[in-house]
Order: C-alpha cells, then sequence, then structure tokens
C-alpha cells in the first residue's frame, strides 16, 4: 500500500473530466423534470449524442461541430419522448425505456462504419500563464472547453431558474400545469422544449465520452452513464449547484476506486461502486422525511 | 435419459441431417458475446470468420450472431445454428461453456469449438491462445524501457488467464529491471472504453509510464496519447491506429489459421476433440510490429524472446520461480504444467497487493 | 350609450362532451362597466361557456364578438390579449410560488425577473391603493388564506389590464364577510369601467350586485333580465324549470338515544392550522341534525373524521362505543363495521368510481362483506342482483347494473351511492351535500329517503351550503364558522337571516 | 387542424385493434429501414415473425418462446397489479437479480446434498429474496413517503453490484479453475428446474407464469383485493373512502411484484441459465415493462404481449444469422415496435377529430 501514489491534484483534475458527461446529462434531465417529466431515456439519448458527435467530428474534422451535432441529435431523439408523452398521452415511464432501447439500437446501426476510428483531437483551452500556477493551473486550467461550458451550463440553468422570466415559467409548468395553462401558456410547447433540451445536453454529455474521455467510438460505450445522471438529479435534490456537487462525487467515486486500487489498497469494488446509489436513496430519503 | 428425451432428440438430430445433405457447402456458425464492432474481442473473431470466408470461397457458408447474452440465449442461438444445417460451430466466450455441451449433447453430427473454456466432449472441441508468451515479450519491453520504473497493468477481472499475464509480464520486466514494480488496478469489466480509460490515467497520474492492458478498447492507448511520454501495447487486436507511439507492440488474437484449419479438417471429415492451447509458434498469438519507438536493442532482444517462444526453446514460466507468499513453485530449470497455469490463481514473489477475491 | 358595442357578445355557442351537451346555441350580450350575473343550478353549464370564453376549450359552434370584433380565442393567451382575465372557482396559482411570482407569471415583460418584479411590485402597490386590495406581495401562496388568494387571482387580472373579469362561484369558499368585501372591489372595478361576469348559483349574489343576469339551465340560456326588473323568486322558477318545492313532508322529530355523541374534537391540519376547534355534538335516533356554515368552515373535515378517514383527537362514541380517531380502525371500513354510513360531499370522487360499472359501485366499500363474496372469491353475479334490485327501489335510470357510474345524470349518481349506503341499516348516516348536481326531481326523491330513513329511528348528520335543504330537512340546525360550532337553532324558531349572522361568525348571543 | 377528442367510453375496437396495427405499422416501418440495410424487407420480416412459429423448426422454437417469454410475463403480472393502483415498480430488474441469487444461494449452501425439498427450498428463497428487496422501496414509501421509481431503480444498480461480488466471490465455482461463476445448477438435479416435460420448454417457471396470469385474472376480476387495486388506481380518494389502506396496498403490490420478479430470477438462474455470473441479468426486469403496458395491464395481454416480444427476440436471433442483419436493427425494429404501441395506444381513448370549423 502505498498512498503518497495518489496525486490529489491529479486527482481533483481527473476528476473533473470524469464529472463532465453525467453533469451535462444530469443537468439536461433536471430541467425536464422541472417542467414536470420523468424521461427514462437518457441514456439512450446519450449513445445517440456519442454516434452523432463522433461521426460529425470525424467528418468535418472538427470536435466543436461533433458537440453541436450531438445536441442536435439528442435533442432529435428526445423528440420521439416529446410526441409520445406530451402529445400521444403514453406513459412516460414506457416511453422512456423504450427511448433507450431504440437509442442504443439506432447508434450501433449510425456508428458501423465508425469503428476503430480516430476522431479530431478537442484541445484544451489555451490560458496561458493561469494554466502555469502551481497546482491550481493543472487542476482548473488545462481542460477542453467543453468542461468549462458544463460548468456554465449549470451556471445558466441556475440563472434561468433563479432569475429569469421563463425560469419562472417552467417552474410553474412543472408545479402546477393547470395554472400555467389557465395563464395562457402552451405547456405541451414548454414541455417539449424541456424535454429537446433534457436531449441536447445528454446527447452533448455523451459526445464528451466519444470524443474527449475515450476517445472513440464503440456500440454501447456509454455503459450506463445515463442512469447514473438519472439518479444525480435526484441525489441533487433538483438544485442545479448540487447536480454539480454529486456530479464530482458521483465522478469522483470511480476515479478514487481506481487510485486507490493503484495504490495498491484492497478495497471491495462492487460496495464503492453501488456507493452512489445508495447514497441517492438516503437522499431521497432524507428529503421525503423532511416534507414529511 | 427418458426415452421421451430420446426421441425428441432422435427427431432433432435427423431434423439436422436432412437439412445438412440437402446442401453440399459446408456451414460455419459464429456465436459472439459483444458486438462485431467492438474493435476487441468480438472483432478479431469476426476477422477470423472473414479468412474463412476468404480462405474457401463459395466451399463455405458462415453465419454469425453478434451480442448474444450468456446463459439460455446462447444455447438457443446455437441449437438455432446447428438446426439450420450448421457443421461447425465456434463459441466464442468463456460463458458459452455449459451451453456448448448442452446443445453439443443434442446435435451428435455437429462439431463444436468453444473459446476458453476447460469441458470438452466427442463433438466439443476447446481452444485458447497463450497470451501469457505475449506478455512475457511485452513484460521485457516494458522493463527495458520504463523511466519511473512503474508498470500499470489494467485488469478486467482476476481470472487465471489475467493472473497468467500478470505474473508473465512480471517476470519478464523484473528479470531486465530489478526496480521495476507494478501497479495492477481491477477495471471488472472487458470492455468499457469510458472505465478503462479512467484506469489508464490514473494509473499514469500515479507514475507509470508504461501501461498494459488486458481489457480490449484502445480507450487506454487513447489516454495515454494524450499523456505523451508513456507507452503501451495492443490489445486483442493489433490497435496499430496508435503506432509507433505510445503502442510499441500488441498481442494480437489470430484466430484464421486455426478457424481455416478446423473448417479444414470437418470439410475432410477428419475433425477429431481436442484441447488447443497454442501461442506465438502456430501464430495464434501474433506479436504486433515493435515499433521505432523501442531502442534497436530492446527490439532485438525481444524479438529473439518472442522467436525463443515461438520455436519451444524457452517457456516463459520457467523456474527458479516462488510464489507471492515467499513459498517455493518451481525449482531451477522447472517449467510450469499447463494444469497449473490454467487455475492460476496466486501472483508469483515480488508482486504487491492480493487478489481480489 | 345605446349605441355603443357591447364588451362581449356571443352567438350561437355550442359546446358538446361527448354525448352530453354542456352548451346549446348560447347568445348573450354584455354591455361595458356593467355587471353580469349568469346563475343556474351546479351543472346547468355556466363553468362551460365562460370556460369557452377564456379560451380553456374550442366550441363546437358560435361566434365571440369583443367590445364589436368579432374575435377567436384559441387559447387562454388569445383571451388575455383581449383583455379577459377570470378567477375560477379552483384557483389557478403555483402554490409554493410567492404572490409577485404567481402575478408577473404570464405577464410578458422582458426576459429577466428582477426588473419585473420589481415592476410588477410597484404597479402591484397602485392597484392595491386603487381598488383596496390588500395582500403581501412577498408571502407564499399556499401559507395565505383563500380570501387572500382570489385577491391574487383578482390583482393577476388586473396586473394583466384586463377589461372584462369574470369570476367563477367566487363566494363559494369565502365567510360572508370576505364576500361583501369582494362586492366592494367589484363595484370598485364597475366604476372603473370595467365589465364583470359573475357565475354564481346563489341568488342573493346576484340581485345584491349585478345590472343584468342570465339565467342558465341544462346548458341552455333561458333568459337575461335586468336585475331591477326581477325577483329572486322569478330567477329560481327560471333556473330549476318550476317552483321550488322548499317544504318536505314530514311529522316532527321523535328523537331517541343518543347514537353519535361527539366531545371536543378537534383536528389540526399538515400546515398547522386548525380545521376543527373543540366541536361537541349530539345526533339522537331518528333525527336530522343538519349542519350549516360556508363551505371550508370544517364541515368537510367534520364528515371526514366522522367516516373514518382523517385523523383527529377527542372523543366520538357511536351507539356508546369510542371511535378511534388514528391509526388501527380509524378507516372507513371499520366505521361502516360500527353501523356508520356515509354519502361524501364529493359523489365524483369519493363516493363513486366513475369508470367502474354500476354494480361495481354498490359493492364499493362493502366489496369485503359477506354477503358478495363467496369462499376467497367475490360473487359477482350476487353483487349484480342485488344491485338489479336497488336500482329498481331507487328509482335508478337507465336500470342498468353494466353501466359505468359516469354514464348515469348526477341525480341518479346519486341515487345509486344513497341505495348502497341506506340500504346497509347504519344506526347514523353522514350525508353531504346530498343534492349538489342534482336535477330537481331526484332533489325531492333524495329528500323523502333521507326523512324515510329518520323516520325508521335512524341518527342523520346532514351537512349542506344549501341553507333552504338545511332549513327544510333538519330538525336541528347547527351552524359552523372557523372549525366551531357558532350556535344551535330550531328550524321554526330562526330564520335565515339568523343564520346567515352565524355562519358568519357572529354569535348568538352577540346577535 | 386536427386534434385530439377524448372519448366518452374508451373505444373498445381500438383496445384491442392498437395492437394490430402497431404491429403492422412496425412491419411496414422496419421492412423500410431493412431495405435500406439492403435486404429483402418481405424476407426478414417473415423470418422475424413466421419462422419461430411456423417455420421449419417450429418445433425448437415454440417452446424457447415459452422459455423467453415466461420470466417476462412472470414479471409484468406482477408490475401490472402496482401499475394499476399507481404503485411505480421500476426496479424489477434488481428483485429479479436478489431472487436468483437468494434462491441459488440455498443450492449452492446445500451442495451436493440431493433431497426432495430442495428446490421447494429454493423457490421460496427466490420469492422471498426478490420480495425483501421490493420491500425497500415499500417500506420507504410507507414510512417517509420516498418516491418508488427512484429508490426501486437504483436498488437495480445496486443489486447489479451485488452479482458481480457473488459471482466473483462466494458463490463462485470452486471447481470452476478460478473462473467467476457458480456452479451449474443444471448439473445438480436436485436443485435443477428442469423441463417438466422434454422439450417442450415447459419448466416450472413457465408453468409459474401461466398460474400468475390465471391468478391476477381472478384476482382483478374475481376478488376483494384485486377490487381495491382497481378503486385505487383508477379513484384514489374513493379508494380512502372505501377503507383500504394505500401503505397495504403499497406493500402488497411491491411486494408481490418484487417476489413473482424473484421467482422468475430463480427459475432462470436454475434452469435454462444455470449459473450465477457477472451478467446473468439481461434486463427482463425493465422489459417487463414495456410488457406490462403492452398488454394494457391485463393479464391476459400480458401473457400475449410476453409472447410477441419473446417472437421478436428469437426471430431477430434468427435473422441475424440466417439473413445477416445487425443485431442493432432487431433493437431498432423493437423499439419501434414500443413506440407504434404507445404511440396508437392513444386512440383507444381519443379520436381524431380533423378539419371541422372552430368557433371561438
Amino acid at each position: 500500500m502505498d498512498l503518497s501514489a495518489i496525486n490529489p491534484v491529479l486527482l481533483l483534475a481527473a476528476l473533473l473530466a470524469a464529472a463532465t458527461p453525467i453533469l451535462l446529462a444530469a443537468t439536461g434531465e433536471l430541467i425536464a423534470e422541472k417542467a414536470g417529466v420523468l424521461n427514462l431515456g437518457v441514456e439512450g439519448m446519450m449513445i445517440t449524442g456519442a454516434i452523432c458527435g463522433f461521426a460529425t467530428a470525424v467528418e468535418t474534422g472538427s470536435p466543436l461541430l461533433g458537440f453541436a451535432a450531438a445536441a442536435v441529435g439528442g435533442a432529435a431523439l428526445s423528440l420521439l419522448f416529446a410526441f409520445l408523452t406530451q402529445v400521444a398521452l403514453a406513459n412516460q415511464v414506457a416511453s422512456g425505456l423504450a427511448l433507450t432501447l431504440f437509442g442504443l439500437g439506432l447508434s450501433a446501426l449510425l456508428g458501423q462504419s465508425y469503428v476503430g476510428v480516430k476522431p479530431p483531437r478537442m484541445e484544451d483551452v489555451n490560458f496561458g500563464p493561469l494554466a502555469d500556477i502551481p497546482l491550481i493551473g493543472r487542476i482548473f486550467f488545462q481542460h477542453d472547453l467543453v468542461l468549462y461550458l458544463g460548468v456554465v451550463l449549470v451556471a445558466s440553468v441556475w440563472a434561468f431558474l433563479k432569475y429569469t422570466r421563463s425560469g419562472l415559467i417552467l417552474k410553474a409548468v412543472g408545479e402546477n400545469h393547470d395554472a400555467a395553462h389557465a395563464l395562457g401558456y402552451k405547456v405541451v410547447r414548454i414541455r417539449t422544449l424541456a424535454i429537446m433540451f433534457g436531449g441536447a445536453c445528454a446527447g452533448a454529455g455523451g459526445a464528451y465520452i466519444s470524443l474527449v474521455r475515450v476517445p472513440q467510438w464503440t456500440e454501447g460505450m456509454t455503459a450506463g452513464v445515463g442512469w447514473i445522471a438519472l439518479a444525480l438529479v435526484v441525489f441533487a435534490s433538483w438544485k442545479p449547484w448540487r447536480v454539480l456537487l454529486g456530479a464530482y462525487l458521483f465522478g469522483g467515486i470511480t476515479q478514487l476506486q481506481l487510485n486507490l486500487q493503484g495504490a495498491g489498497v484492497a478495497i471491495p469494488v462492487e460496495y464503492l461502486a453501488m456507493s452512489p446509489y445508495i447514497i441517492t436513496i438516503v437522499v431521497l430519503v432524507l428529503l421525503s422525511a423532511d416534507k414529511a | 435419459m427418458k426415452i421421451t428425451q430420446l426421441l425428441a432428440t432422435a427427431a432433432v438430430a435427423l431434423g439436422l441431417a436432412s437439412t445438412a445433405m440437402a446442401q453440399d457447402k459446408t456451414k460455419v456458425g459464429f456465436v459472439y458475446v459483444g458486438p462485431v464492432g467492438d474493435g476487441g474481442w468480438t472483432y478479431e473473431h469476426d476477422q477470423g470468420r472473414l479468412a474463412v470466408v476468404e480462405h474457401f470461397g463459395d466451399a463455405v457458408e458462415t453465419v454469425f450472431v453478434e451480442n448474444v447474452a450468456e446463459g439460455p440465449d446462447s444455447e438457443r442461438v446455437m441449437t438455432q445454428m446447428a438446426l439450420d444445417g450448421a457443421d461447425l460451430i465456434f463459441t466464442t466466450s468463456f460463458g458459452y461453456m455449459d451451453p456448448t455441451i448442452n446443445v453439443a449433447a443434442k446435435f451428435p453430427n455437429v462439431k463444436f469449438e468453444h473459446a476458453t473454456g476447460y469441458k470438452r466432449a466427442d463433438n466439443v472441441s476447446t481452444y485458447s491462445a497463450r497470451f501469457y508468451e505475449g506478455r512475457a515479450v511485452q513484460g521485457h519491453i516494458a522493463g527495458k524501457m520504463t523511466e519511473s520504473n512503474i508498470i500499470g497493468y489494467i485488469g478486467s477481472y482476476p481470472i487465471p488467464e489475467v493472473i497468467r499475464g500478470i505474473n508473465s509480464a512480471y517476470i519478464h520486466a523484473k528479470k531486465v529491471n530489478p526496480d521495476v514494480e507494478f501497479k495492477i488496478v481491477w477495471a471488472y469489466t472487458w470492455f468499457d472504453p469510458a472505465k478503462e480509460a479512467d484506469a489508464a490515467k490514473v494509473l499514469i497520474d500515479q507514475g507509470a509510464d508504461v501501461v498494459l492492458q488486458h481489457t480490449d478498447s484502445t480507450a487506454p492507448q487513447a489516454a495515454a496519447q494524450e499523456a505523451g511520454n508513456v507507452i503501451t501495447f495492443g490489445q486483442a487486436s493489433d490497435m496499430a491506429e496508435y503506432a509507433p507511439k505510445p503502442r510499441v507492440s500488441s498481442i494480437i488474437d489470430n484466430w484464421a489459421p486455426y478457424y481455416i484449419a478446423r473448417t479444414q479438417a470437418v470439410i475432410d471429415g477428419t475433425w477429431e476433440s481436442m484441447d488447443t492451447w497454442d501461442g506465438i509458434g502456430p501464430g495464434m498469438v501474433g506479436i504486433g510490429e515493435i515499433t521505432d519507438a523501442v531502442p534497436a536493442d530492446v527490439k532485438a532482444e525481444a524479438i529473439a524472446l518472442r522467436d525463443a517462444i515461438a520455436s519451444g526453446e524457452y517457456h516463459p514460466f520457467t523456474g527458479p520461480l516462488k510464489k507471492q507468499d515467499g513459498s517455493d513453485w518451481l525449482a531451477e530449470g522447472e517449467v510450469a504444467d499447463d494444469g497449473t497455469l490454467a487455475g492460476m490463481n496466486f501472483y508469483v514473489e515480488g508482486l504487491d497487493g492480493e487478489i481480489p477475491q | 350609450m345605446a349605441n355603443e358595442a357591447p364588451a362581449i357578445e356571443l352567438k350561437g355557442i355550442s359546446k358538446a362532451f361527448g354525448p352530453v351537451q354542456a352548451n346549446k346555441d348560447i347568445s348573450i350580450r354584455v354591455m361595458p362597466g356593467t355587471i353580469h350575473g349568469i346563475i343556474g343550478e351546479n351543472g346547468a353549464g355556466k363553468s362551460t361557456l365562460m370556460s369557452i370564453l377564456y379560451g380553456f376549450y374550442k366550441a363546437d359552434a358560435g361566434e365571440i364578438f369583443i367590445s364589436g370584433q368579432k374575435t377567436t380565442i384559441p387559447d387562454s393567451q388569445a383571451a388575455i390579449a383581449a383583455g379577459i382575465g377570470m378567477v375560477f372557482q379552483h384557483f389557478k396559482l403555483v402554490e409554493n410560488f410567492t404572490v409577485l411570482e404567481n402575478i408577473v407569471l404570464g405577464a410578458e415583460d422582458g426576459g429577466l425577473l428582477r426588473p419585473s418584479l420589481a415592476k410588477a411590485r410597484k404597479t402591484l402597490e397602485e392597484l392595491e391603493q386603487e381598488y383596496d386590495l390588500k395582500v403581501d406581495p412577498d408571502a407564499i401562496i399556499e401559507q395565505i388564506g383563500v380570501g387572500a388568494q382570489q385577491r391574487v387571482e383578482i390583482l393577476k387580472a388586473l396586473y394583466r389590464q384586463a377589461n372584462i373579469l369574470i369570476l367563477d362561484e367566487p363566494t363559494g369558499v369565502l365567510t360572508p364577510a370576505e364576500a361583501d368585501q369582494l362586492f366592494r372591489i367589484l363595484g370598485r372595478l364597475r366604476e372603473e369601467g370595467k365589465t364583470i361576469i359573475l357565475i354564481t348559483h346563489k341568488l342573493r349574489e346576484i340581485m345584491e350586485i349585478t345590472d343584468t343576469v342570465s339565467v342558465m339551465r341544462r346548458g341552455e340560456m333561458t333568459a337575461t333580465v335586468k336585475t331591477s326588473e326581477t325577483s329572486p323568486e322569478e330567477l329560481a322558477e327560471l333556473m330549476v324549470g318550476r317552483k321550488v318545492l322548499l317544504q318536505v313532508d314530514k311529522t316532527p322529530a321523535q328523537p331517541g338515544d343518543v347514537i353519535l355523541d361527539v366531545k371536543n374534537l378537534r383536528v389540526v391540519d399538515e400546515m398547522g392550522v386548525e380545521r376543527l376547534r373543540s366541536i361537541d355534538l349530539q345526533v339522537r335516533a331518528g333525527e336530522i341534525l343538519g349542519i350549516a356554515g360556508v363551505a371550508g368552515n370544517g364541515q368537510s373535515e367534520l364528515l371526514e373524521v366522522l367516516g373514518g378517514y382523517m385523523d383527529a383527537t377527542g372523543e366520538v362514541r357511536v351507539n356508546g362505543t369510542l371511535m378511534p380517531l388514528t391509526g388501527a380502525g380509524a378507516d372507513g371500513r371499520s366505521r361502516r363495521e360500527s353501523g356508520v354510513s356515509h354519502v361524501p360531499e364529493d359523489r365524483q370522487r369519493e363516493g363513486l368510481i366513475m369508470d367502474f360499472a354500476a354494480w361495481e359501485n354498490v359493492a364499493f366499500g362493502y366489496h369485503d362483506d359477506a354477503a358478495y363474496n363467496r369462499g376467497v372469491l367475490m360473487d359477482n353475479s350476487a353483487v349484480r342482483a342485488d344491485t338489479e334490485a336497488k336500482m329498481e327501489r331507487f328509482d335508478v335510470r337507465p336500470p342498468n347494473p353494466a353501466l359505468a357510474a359516469k354514464n348515469f345524470s348526477g341525480g341518479n349518481q346519486q341515487k345509486i351511492v344513497l341505495a348502497r349506503e341506506i340500504e346497509r341499516n347504519p344506526d347514523l348516516l353522514l350525508i353531504g351535500q346530498p343534492t349538489r348536481g342534482v336535477d330537481i326531481g331526484a332533489i325531492e326523491f333524495i329528500h323523502q329517503q333521507i326523512v324515510a330513513l329518520r323516520d325508521q329511528g335512524k341518527a342523520i348528520l346532514l351537512v349542506s351550503v344549501e341553507l333552504e335543504e338545511i332549513l327544510s330537512l333538519s330538525d336541528r340546525v347547527a351552524v359552523m364558522f372557523d372549525g366551531q360550532i357558532m350556535g344551535e337553532r330550531l328550524p321554526s324558531q330562526t330564520d335565515e337571516k339568523e343564520l346567515g349572522l352565524l355562519m358568519a361568525g357572529v354569535s348568538g348571543e352577540a346577535a | 387542424m386536427i386534434r385530439l377528442v377524448k372519448r366518452p367510453q374508451p373505444s373498445a375496437a381500438w383496445s384491442y385493434g392498437a395492437p394490430l396495427l402497431a404491429v403492422l405499422a412496425t412491419i411496414l416501418a422496419g421492412g423500410l429501414l431493412f431495405f435500406f440495410l439492403g435486404k429483402n424487407p418481405g424476407e426478414a420480416i417473415a423470418t422475424i415473425f413466421w419462422e419461430p412459429l411456423f417455420g421449419e423448426f417450429a418445433f425448437f422454437y415454440r417452446p424457447q418462446l415459452l422459455i423467453k417469454g415466461a420470466p417476462l410475463v412472470l414479471i409484468a403480472i406482477g408490475l401490472s397489479l402496482g401499475f394499476k393502483a399507481g404503485i411505480w415498480n421500476i426496479g424489477a430488474e434488481g428483485q429479479y437479480i436478489i431472487g436468483a441469487l437468494c434462491g441459488a444461494g440455498v443450492a449452492l449452501a446445500m451442495y451436493p446434498l440431493n433431497v426432495f425439498w430442495l428446490f421447494p427450498a429454493m423457490v421460496l428463497a427466490g420469492a422471498l429474496g426478490g420480495w425483501a428487496w421490493a420491500m425497500i422501496p415499500a417500506l420507504l414509501k410507507t414510512r417517509f413517503g420516498t418516491n418508488e421509481i427512484l429508490v426501486s431503480l437504483m436498488l437495480v444498480y445496486v443489486a447489479e453490484q451485488f452479482l458481480a461480488s457473488m459471482s466473483l466471490g462466494l458463490m463462485k465455482n470452486p471447481e470452476g479453475f478460478g473462473f467467476p461463476g457458480s456452479r451449474n445448477l443444471q448439473q445438480y438435479p436436485a436443485a435443477h428446474n428442469a423441463e417438466i416435460i422434454a422439450n417442450t420448454g415447459l419448466h416450472w417457471g413457465v408453468l409459474a407464469a401461466l398460474i400468475s396470469v390465471i391468478f391476477a385474472y381472478v384476482l382483478l376480476t374475481r376478488h376483494r383485493l384485486g377490487f381495491s387495486i382497481r378503486v385505487t388506481g383508477d379513484a384514489p380518494r374513493a379508494a380512502t373512502f372505501s377503507g383500504v389502506s394505500p401503505k397495504r396496498l403499497v406493500i402488497f403490490c411491491l411486494g408481490t411484484s418484487g417476489a413473482l420478479a424473484g421467482l422468475a430470477g430463480l427459475f432462470e438462474v436454475a434452469g435454462p441459465a444455470g449459473q450465477v455470473t457477472i451478467d446473468f441479468n439481461v434486463g427482463y426486469g425493465f422489459t417487463a415493462i414495456i410488457v406490462a403496458f403492452l398488454g394494457r395491464l391485463h393479464p391476459v395481454g400480458i401473457l400475449l404481449a410476453g409472447g410477441l416480444m419473446a417472437l421478436t427476440y428469437i426471430g431477430g436471433d434468427i435473422a441475424q444469422s440466417q439473413l445477416g442483419l445487425p443485431a442493432a436493427a432487431i433493437q431498432i425494429f423493437q423499439g419501434m415496435l414500443l413506440f407504434f404501441l404507445l404511440a396508437i395506444d392513444v386512440f383507444t381513448n381519443y379520436r381524431l377529430q380533423i378539419g371541422r370549423q372552430e368557433a371561438a
């Protein structure tokens, strides 16, 4: 055992990157849930985003265009869910699960010719001298653009919900759609937009995996991150900043686990891997007990 | 066996016989555990299948089903292939072992080939590759090239095959570099690019400048490339897209020669149940091109080691070797027997940590 | 100003929900600066008509003119744009938002919240001044009273510069004092030139405040008259189609033993608000105790506690046996086993399952009954047979046990519930709003059944917001206000005026 | 202008016709997809739907339909009870795993004892395991009002980690040369959930699924408890009025669905699968949710939906090997089937009104 092998600076830097896909997807889902929609199809939208982003980045040579395409792809897929639940009034749970199944199949089909292809590299943002500050520089100033955009997204969503009229409307639709309807809001349209925003964020999150974290395309490569994102929204009790915190915590558990292993610490990996879910349940119980 | 069962089995077998005779083509089936697009394990088996197609042309028809879950689904898919007139079926995952035996019992005229298992029958052969031979070559290069003396190793599951690879690599790294230290991380997956990437990054962050992997995706290669001064080895497939650096060499699963040979045996009627555990010599394990990132002298040594193993001159597990707890395992000059290797569940002396249970 | 265009004109509006024709060819003209009342029984189609005007529903046929302009109102946004504001019976407020947020919501004004909140606060202060509408802008909706919530709804409409204000049954949840305050506000609005449509089924309100009044019955508009040129009697007749039989034929009560004995009953809800404060009452065998009061003063809670599905403290005895008020035994089924039957106030949500067949509804609540079960399974044919018999005795039409509850008219629905509960031969019948949304013919029948049950020596606790119903049915009347019993009167020795004072919280002694 | 108008009564014709129409629409859209993949659409569709039922080897595939469909039906029946009452158990996958672990655990602990009561004991353990796992969301809901959708979903992932831990540790086959996975129960006669009649596919799990269908049908139409369940789903306020205890119902519905999912897991691990492995669960618990909805939460409907789902799985595998269709195309095909069923379902309760002149 050699705990000194773990470099906390690098651990923190890695944690920021590991958290980004969950962060993006969870922030999107947060908006959908704030509008009163539970979309269980996050995994399907992420994997669709992962391939749309990957293919576009490879074809155009631009990772940023890839992210844009991923967002479009995720949003397009989420439209299916929106149609089913908002127009055809189908059950949300079944529709969400069907979306995941469909997304996994669709992405595999789209990705057939992209196996083994290397995507264009996503460059780190050049912060100049900032990147050279000891410790801080490595942790905060040597990452790619999307990672920062993820944090900006959280901040924007927070500000959107707190300070803007549209945020107020969104919350009103989620809290009491009858009241919103009486005010002349198109509840279906607002919810559809929220679902699409969720889809776009999930798609971008998926692309972060295929373009930055890994980076390559393989079938089923999101490997359950979508479900963690769903758990995260609950864990965060629907608050944007807590999503950020939770994403670092959830992403950090895998990082820490691997780091401890590398340092030779014998740890029960399975029990650590289940801990985010157990923590989420505990948070949920605390929240409900608080309300009761 | 009950009489009803017997009758039903006969009916199944008859059904098969009639279809099999109707075709003159030899039909070969492949059951894959992952998608052919995984770029690793299943991908290489499918390359083997394509080699069969290429080699035999119209004389052979191949069929495959991908993403087949281990358990009843695989049993059904195998049966279905047998019913559809397959003469030879390759089942390419350890978890297919019992289903293969079950289905083979119902189709005595169909030949089955199960990869990596240990159960055989009259019409079931097993085959696997001595990847640890390749690991010896990797270990040698790694030991020579590491500057930090820290070598990272990404394990999938703590099973004999993986432990064998770790031991083999460690023995040969240690041989050329007594200061070398192995950091082992278990990913608990064969294939999860994001997690493999994380594992590689963690090892690199902890000072490893060589990363060996026993998982199938190229994610660790990408992570090493990102980090810069780190070398890696391709696993399962050549992963040449990451050459010359970080990927400096690779262990390639080359199933093609075996698949062609076994298909030929079925065509010739010479097929027999056997247990094949081939290494570099027969070509089942390929050592991917050693790139120029490796100094010429190291490269030469590595090639010499490879050739020695291939010719049978040298066995990677040759004594004197002690187990991790210090007890004796192999005496001077003694060579490990296949039985011990097949069930290997201990580290050799010098490796840190415990094998997770 | 004879040639001035009407603020609102509807021409030939029709609307059907499936087989139910909610509005039939309705036309109406409302002049600006007036208060127009629309009166009719529950279910006459008043709310549907106003929901069409507000863009909630789309009419099947007909035209709408606002200030002489032909207008289409596809949705509420269009209605708001046309200067229409609506205060619904069930408020459309977001409960956990503040007053200010609720007011800003929907009034489009820039993207950022803070400037519009600041602006709204200022406007709100002006409006409060102008119309005497007091409310704390920073209070959370769910923490303020219903009267204040209603004022928020009105402010919301005014903030959107509504010229036409529709109020749907605004006084149903208010105390008389609050109602008076509301009417003062409406008067001010009229002075300011606003046009107001007041939907109600209370004649007093119509007479007190409106300029013109339309009467609706069964989806049709039967008349539109000037308020000053009509009388309550005439309106009542127009509403129900014939003279209301206010007098129920009944002999004087012969009270026997105390069946229901309630002492010091208290209920505190989740919000910590006291809903019932120390209720004491008794009902004897062979008498009807009527509970009068404005809706929302604890009558519903009283029924729910006695019926066994709301927790409370205190003592409730039925036939001398103490009833558990919390935990095990405090549920509807245990209460029924103790001889208490219950016809709940909200027939459609509590009394019946609208999608279930009539026979299933007859079994409902009694599905554990031995007569309805054979071995472990339910004896569906026995239930059907029983239902047929009950339907015949209670003259339910159509007498088809297989028809879903929602396909019966309100009166027939109520008869099914009554049949189920009365035929259990309970010692005590709890009955809430027995004739709400029930047609006149059925009202008589239902009243007769209640009296007949009393004459069999059963105890009956009747809750109704219809004072006339209370007065004509009850042997004794207790008035509830703010979770308390304000006083008890004999119907023969009191009148609507005295009861009205009690209902407004003015205790009998002081009056 | 096209809009939906709620029907006063759900249309009986549509409730039967919608699934057929959805299948037709899927065949059309799927055919198009297969066409673009360069396959003969007619042949592909026929392979998926016809081959398993009436093809040359139907004698083999029909029993396989039972094997594949049984766990789906067994789980979906349990879920449908809760769904009817508005109680959402999304975690059947986890209960399935835990049921399998408990049942297999009993067998592995007794190995190699061959006693007649072993299998019944395993069945009991499997049901209890699933039940206990479902009790977690049930008790949290009744005690704290915690959302059972989220809790049961989270517990799936906890169960998966347990499964991995068990296959690599406690339950690992001591004679398995260190490979993950337990002993094969197929080779342990007292513990083997063998076919009751050979080559029919009829194992105890299939029987249990059929019994559960009948049980659920009788429960819902002829039993007091079923009555309470339907009341609660249709009119929650009325349910309290009638004296149905919502908490007891939550416990019953989650418990029953958990126990049935646990049973499905046990029958699978002791029969067709044979052993506890890391990848033992193949998503039956999630697919069953879809099956429950496709079957309109009606026991007979679920039986049919389970069969249809099994058919697309088996037919899909045949199409893969015979026609070289990629697995992904089959997955999309299944996804489309679900989408169409969910989308077309709307016409049971609503009708389209097209182009009528609007007033107001």
